[in-house]
């Protein structure tokens, strides 16, 4: 329950947060899209994956606990994603600059992170 | 491709992430979650690289590429036993992308349209603070923390007088510049890349006076930091894989710095804060190790020959002697003489959770013989002889007897109360904790010096010939 | 794992059956928010939901099983809210009429939903 | 209320709902997870209440005040051997809910609007007949699944020829008519209303044809459609509260049905079309139950007297007889006297899923002392005497060793394997699976015929005088 009880709270500050930023964005985003606001959906999805990981996570055995270590590090690299729209995107030098380093440094970050995991995780196969 | 069907394959790449981890809840199919985590990337990059406001792939796809091939290399040629500082660098280099990005998008031309517009947007602009100010401290405090396990020279344990004080007032002036950064756009830049630079100071200086063994706990901080980074980037781009990817890196990292902490028995706040409180037990060392005995291979070697059950445990000792390929050979000989070999393993022995199994599993021993605490405790009483590799606090009786201990409460194995225990190790130096260890002197307790690696192949030797 | 590849498939599905509509509404809806479109985030928040589902309800022990269908029965009648709005907008009279027969029901679905599931619950406190 | 904090509302509802739902994977906080639940649900209509769109509450909190007696009513009033039926009407209510408010959304102005504003907004029409769809299936089908679980006489086992043929042109309609909905939204609300009629007499015939013993599968599904209905009513309203809660609810009937299925050893398919093949066992009643032994009250309350450990099997037939309270006496009694008593649950023992730990829970059983059938199974040679009270199926021997029959592979309660078995039921007559149990005949079993409720109550008086 501690896991969840952080979970909530967790989630809690980001409500904090997000009441405040909502407050300010009604006006426009709350605006552009009729039903509920597009920060708001954000938000929505950020809690679920939230309730998400805590579910997944905890259900994993202490064996895992290193590779588990690795791979999410290889995951939270997803801001190649990003880097890859800043430096691709016509955003000026700076912007480009910028996303080019970022992009290698996330690359780096998610290529060594999954082969490095799976380098451990080989050595988990079964024996005899 | 339409904007759309990039989304889809986002939540394709999400749907694959969540997968992926599920993967990984057991050793038989955490393989493949790796993979199905890989592929997400994969599908996700891909995706986003056929995005409209893409110009010039190629240039993209060299820096791809250059970023795989050092990855790679890295991933490929690090000892296992380093496997903490390189998750530490990878982390960090995480944390630095996000800072860069969302500086790149104050850059970029969609801020700047959104300013003329003069429409407020204050949640983005709250959202790229964010992400700044935790990609910062991540990329500095893991490269900190890298340094410290890399044991390099540069950096020793720093902690001067008033130093929480000079934190808070670092934090308090991110916090300004971030604010700043929402409340004046026009300014945006100026604000957001001071703040990123106090932030990076603010994380060496929160890392820089943590205990070398601490810095699991810390990586796996930072390790969740540089997840919520990723959210709030996401929040920036309003992108949902990079929310849903960074929330659940969030969780994990939170998660597993939270069972950390449990397992030696610590809070968080004294792990990144308190230093910890010197032994608070009066006897000295002298008087501790009054009575040690020590033994040699040969001896330990007999005991072996007519023992029933064997229980190993390791220690941070055998990840630094490299012992676990001398173990396998150890653990073969006693099967062959159908001794039963178990494994008695620790949730913080080593220096990092799971250090033990990893390195053990190197060494191609089934995990199946690999006992949790609780287990090993409780087959304890049949016993014979338990071998303590390179371990030291985590069997440290006086986390029970002592309360005025620094490891007082934490949860040990319980290896006195086995018929014999050796110890295996270089000399009556302390552990981590850096306290005395009343086992070495126990009346059922016989203590092996040397390297463990040695000490091992030793007894090996010596049973096989006896 | 079953149920995973059950929540999979559930997934798959969904995500075909959202592909063509995601087509036909790249016109508006994309258009209007910008960002990820608006019925992706909907989609998203779905499947996450769907996951968390798999993820507790697994977790859920047989004892339980009884309330668990009559709670998450109550729960279903969440229609209520949507009731709501259908009933107390200016939709006409024919809308209203449809509202306010939606409402009683889904009321009668929650309240008697969360109450037997209590009586239920209420006999498993500990004893002794 | 500003329309965001509305969704702010909704997003807490959501979390309370999946914490909510935590609570009960847990006994200790079952009571609290539902509480949740409920504040949840009061949160969300609240907020809504409190949408501007809202022109007058009064009405909306009236008719929300009937609905809420009429139900708490009937929670109230309601056997707990009915709890089935309740669960069944209360779904259909739900699903109900769902084809009104689709219809409602399609007579309502934002609808006109955007038809006559002319952009495509397929998503919405899809959504919308899909809730429709899904919603008026549950709603017809539960009410049957109900009328049967009452055994009112009205409604019978019907089948007839081609049944399948007519359920799959019944489908096929339903599909055509929503597309219809989605291709010519002027003529919406026909089409809708023909397929929500269609999909309502699809509801009926697909349960009609099931028997009873079934229904608790079928409540299930349907229990998951409904939650699925209210996801698709979230699409139309894009309301992220419903998507969420329809969602976990989506998950949970489906997995309730799986663990269903799986514990009756039939597929999900079997269950909906296909009718339970007749036992397959040549053995005519009279061979098998040659040798039953029947016993006395005060007979069994001897070999109580010297047992040292009792299992007691409940099953349907303790539902039916209402025997718990008797049960809870009697295990008292025993208790006093330091005999040992255990309760062995079968998944699928009575007529829903956890139905015996209800019932046992209500007569203030410690459900500490609720085994799984596993465990059960594991203490079973330690078990002087097993009292089987009005089970049958799940202990019938015939599923471990003839293939042939109906319930061949399903997992029972091995009683057979305890030294003594009491079986407790009015008569030789089968349970659910309408086949003999070899069980009755065998050389460790004696029967006790007579209603369930009272031999448990004779025997108790024996046992108490004697
Ligand atoms: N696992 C984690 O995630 C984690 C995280 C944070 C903190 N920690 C801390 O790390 C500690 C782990 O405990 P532990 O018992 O595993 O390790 P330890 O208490 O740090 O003791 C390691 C022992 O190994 C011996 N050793 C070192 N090199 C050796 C070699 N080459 N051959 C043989 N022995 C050698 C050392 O004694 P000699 O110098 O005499 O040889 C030392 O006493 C705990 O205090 C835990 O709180 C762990
Ligand atoms: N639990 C679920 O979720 C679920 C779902 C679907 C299907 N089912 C099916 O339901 C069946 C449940 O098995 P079961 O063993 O619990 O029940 P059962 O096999 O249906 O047998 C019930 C027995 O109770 C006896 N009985 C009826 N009324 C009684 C009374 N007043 N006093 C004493 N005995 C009485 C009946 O015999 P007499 O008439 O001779 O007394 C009958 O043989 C299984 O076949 C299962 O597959 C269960």
């Amino acid at each position: 329950m501690s896991i969840l009880s952080l979970a909530v709270q967790e989630i809690g500050s980001e409500l904090a947060v997000a009441a405040e930023k909502t407050a300010e964005t009604a006006a426009d985003v709350g605006a552009a899209t009729g039903g509920s606001s597009h920060l708001i959906l954000l938000l929505t999805v950020f809690v679920l994956a939230v309730f998400v990981g805590f579910e997944i996570i905890t259900k994993i055995p202490p064996t895992l606990h290193t590779p588990l270590m690795s791979g999410s590090n290889a995951i939270s690299g997803i801001t190649l994603v990003g880097a890859v729209l800043a430096a691709g995107g016509d955003n000026g030098l700076v912007a480009a600059i910028l996303g080019y380093a970022a992009v290698i440094f996330a690359t780096m970050n998610v290529v060594g992170g999954f082969v490095v995991t799976n380098r451990m995780l080989a050595m988990f196969r079964p024996r005899k | 491709m339409s904007a759309d069907l990039i989304d889809l394959c986002y939540l394709v790449a999400a749907v694959l992430f969540m997968v992926g981890l599920k993967g990984l809840t057991r050793p038989r199919t955490a393989v493949r979650g790796n993979l199905f985590g890989a592929l997400a990337m994969l599908i996700a990059v891909v995706a986003t690289l056929l995005h409209q406001d893409i110009l010039s792939v190629t240039g993209l796809l060299i820096a791809i590429a250059v970023g795989s091939i050092v990855g790679v290399v890295l991933a490929v040629k690090i000892e296992m036993t380093a496997m903490p500082q390189l998750v530490a660098l990878f982390n960090g280099l995480g944390g630095g992308a996000s800072v860069l990005v969302a500086g790149a998008y104050l850059a970029g031309r969609e801020f700047s349209e959104r300013l003329s517009s003069g429409v407020c947007f204050a949640d983005v602009l709250t959202a790229t603070a964010a992400s700044g100010l935790i990609g910062a401290v991540t990329l500095s405090g893991s490269l900190i923390a890298f340094a410290k396990l890399q044991e390099l020279k540069a950096v020793r344990d720093i902690s001067f007088p008033g130093q929480k004080l000079v934190n808070l007032l670092l934090a308090a002036g991110c916090a300004g510049l971030g604010t700043l950064v929402v409340m004046q756009p026009e300014h945006a830049e100026l604000w957001y890349w001071g703040m990123s630079l106090l932030a990076m100071v603010l994380g060496i200086l929160l890392v820089i006076s943590i205990g070398g063994a601490d810095m699991p706990v810390v990586i796996a901080l930072l390790n969740s930091y540089s997840g919520l980074a990723a959210s709030a980037t996401g929040f920036v781009l309003n992108n949902n894989l990079l929310i849903i990817a960074g929330s659940l890196v969030g969780a994990s990292g939170l998660i597993l710095t939270r069972i950390m902490c449990d397992a030696m028995n610590r809070s968080l706040w004294a792990v990144l804060f308190g230093t910890m409180q010197s032994g608070g037990s009066s006897a000295s060392d002298d008087e501790v190790y009054a009575h040690v005995k020590s033994t040699s291979a040969e001896d330990v070697a007999m005991m072996l020959e007519v023992a029933q059950r064997v229980l190993i445990v390791p220690g941070y000792g055998m990840a630094v002697a490299q012992a676990q390929h001398a173990v396998r050979d150890l653990t073969n000989s006693l099967l062959k003489h159908d001794i039963d070999v178990q494994f008695g393993i620790h949730p913080v022995a080593g220096r990092m959770p799971g250090h033990m199994n990893v390195l053990l599993a190197e060494a191609d021993i089934d995990y199946e013989r690999l006992q949790e605490m609780d287990d090993a405790n409780s087959m304890m009483d049949q016993v014979d002889v338990a071998i303590v590799l390179g371990a030291n606090d985590v069997v440290n009786p006086l986390a029970r007897t002592d309360p005025g201990s620094p490891i007082a409460g934490m949860p040990i194995i319980d290896v006195d109360k086995a018929r014999t225990v050796v110890v295996v190790k270089r000399s009556l130096s302390p552990g981590f904790a850096g306290i005395a260890n009343p086992l070495f002197a126990a009346d059922n307790a016989l203590m092996l010096f040397g390297d463990g690696k040695q000490a091992i192949a030793e007894i090996t030797k010596a049973f096989n010939d006896g």
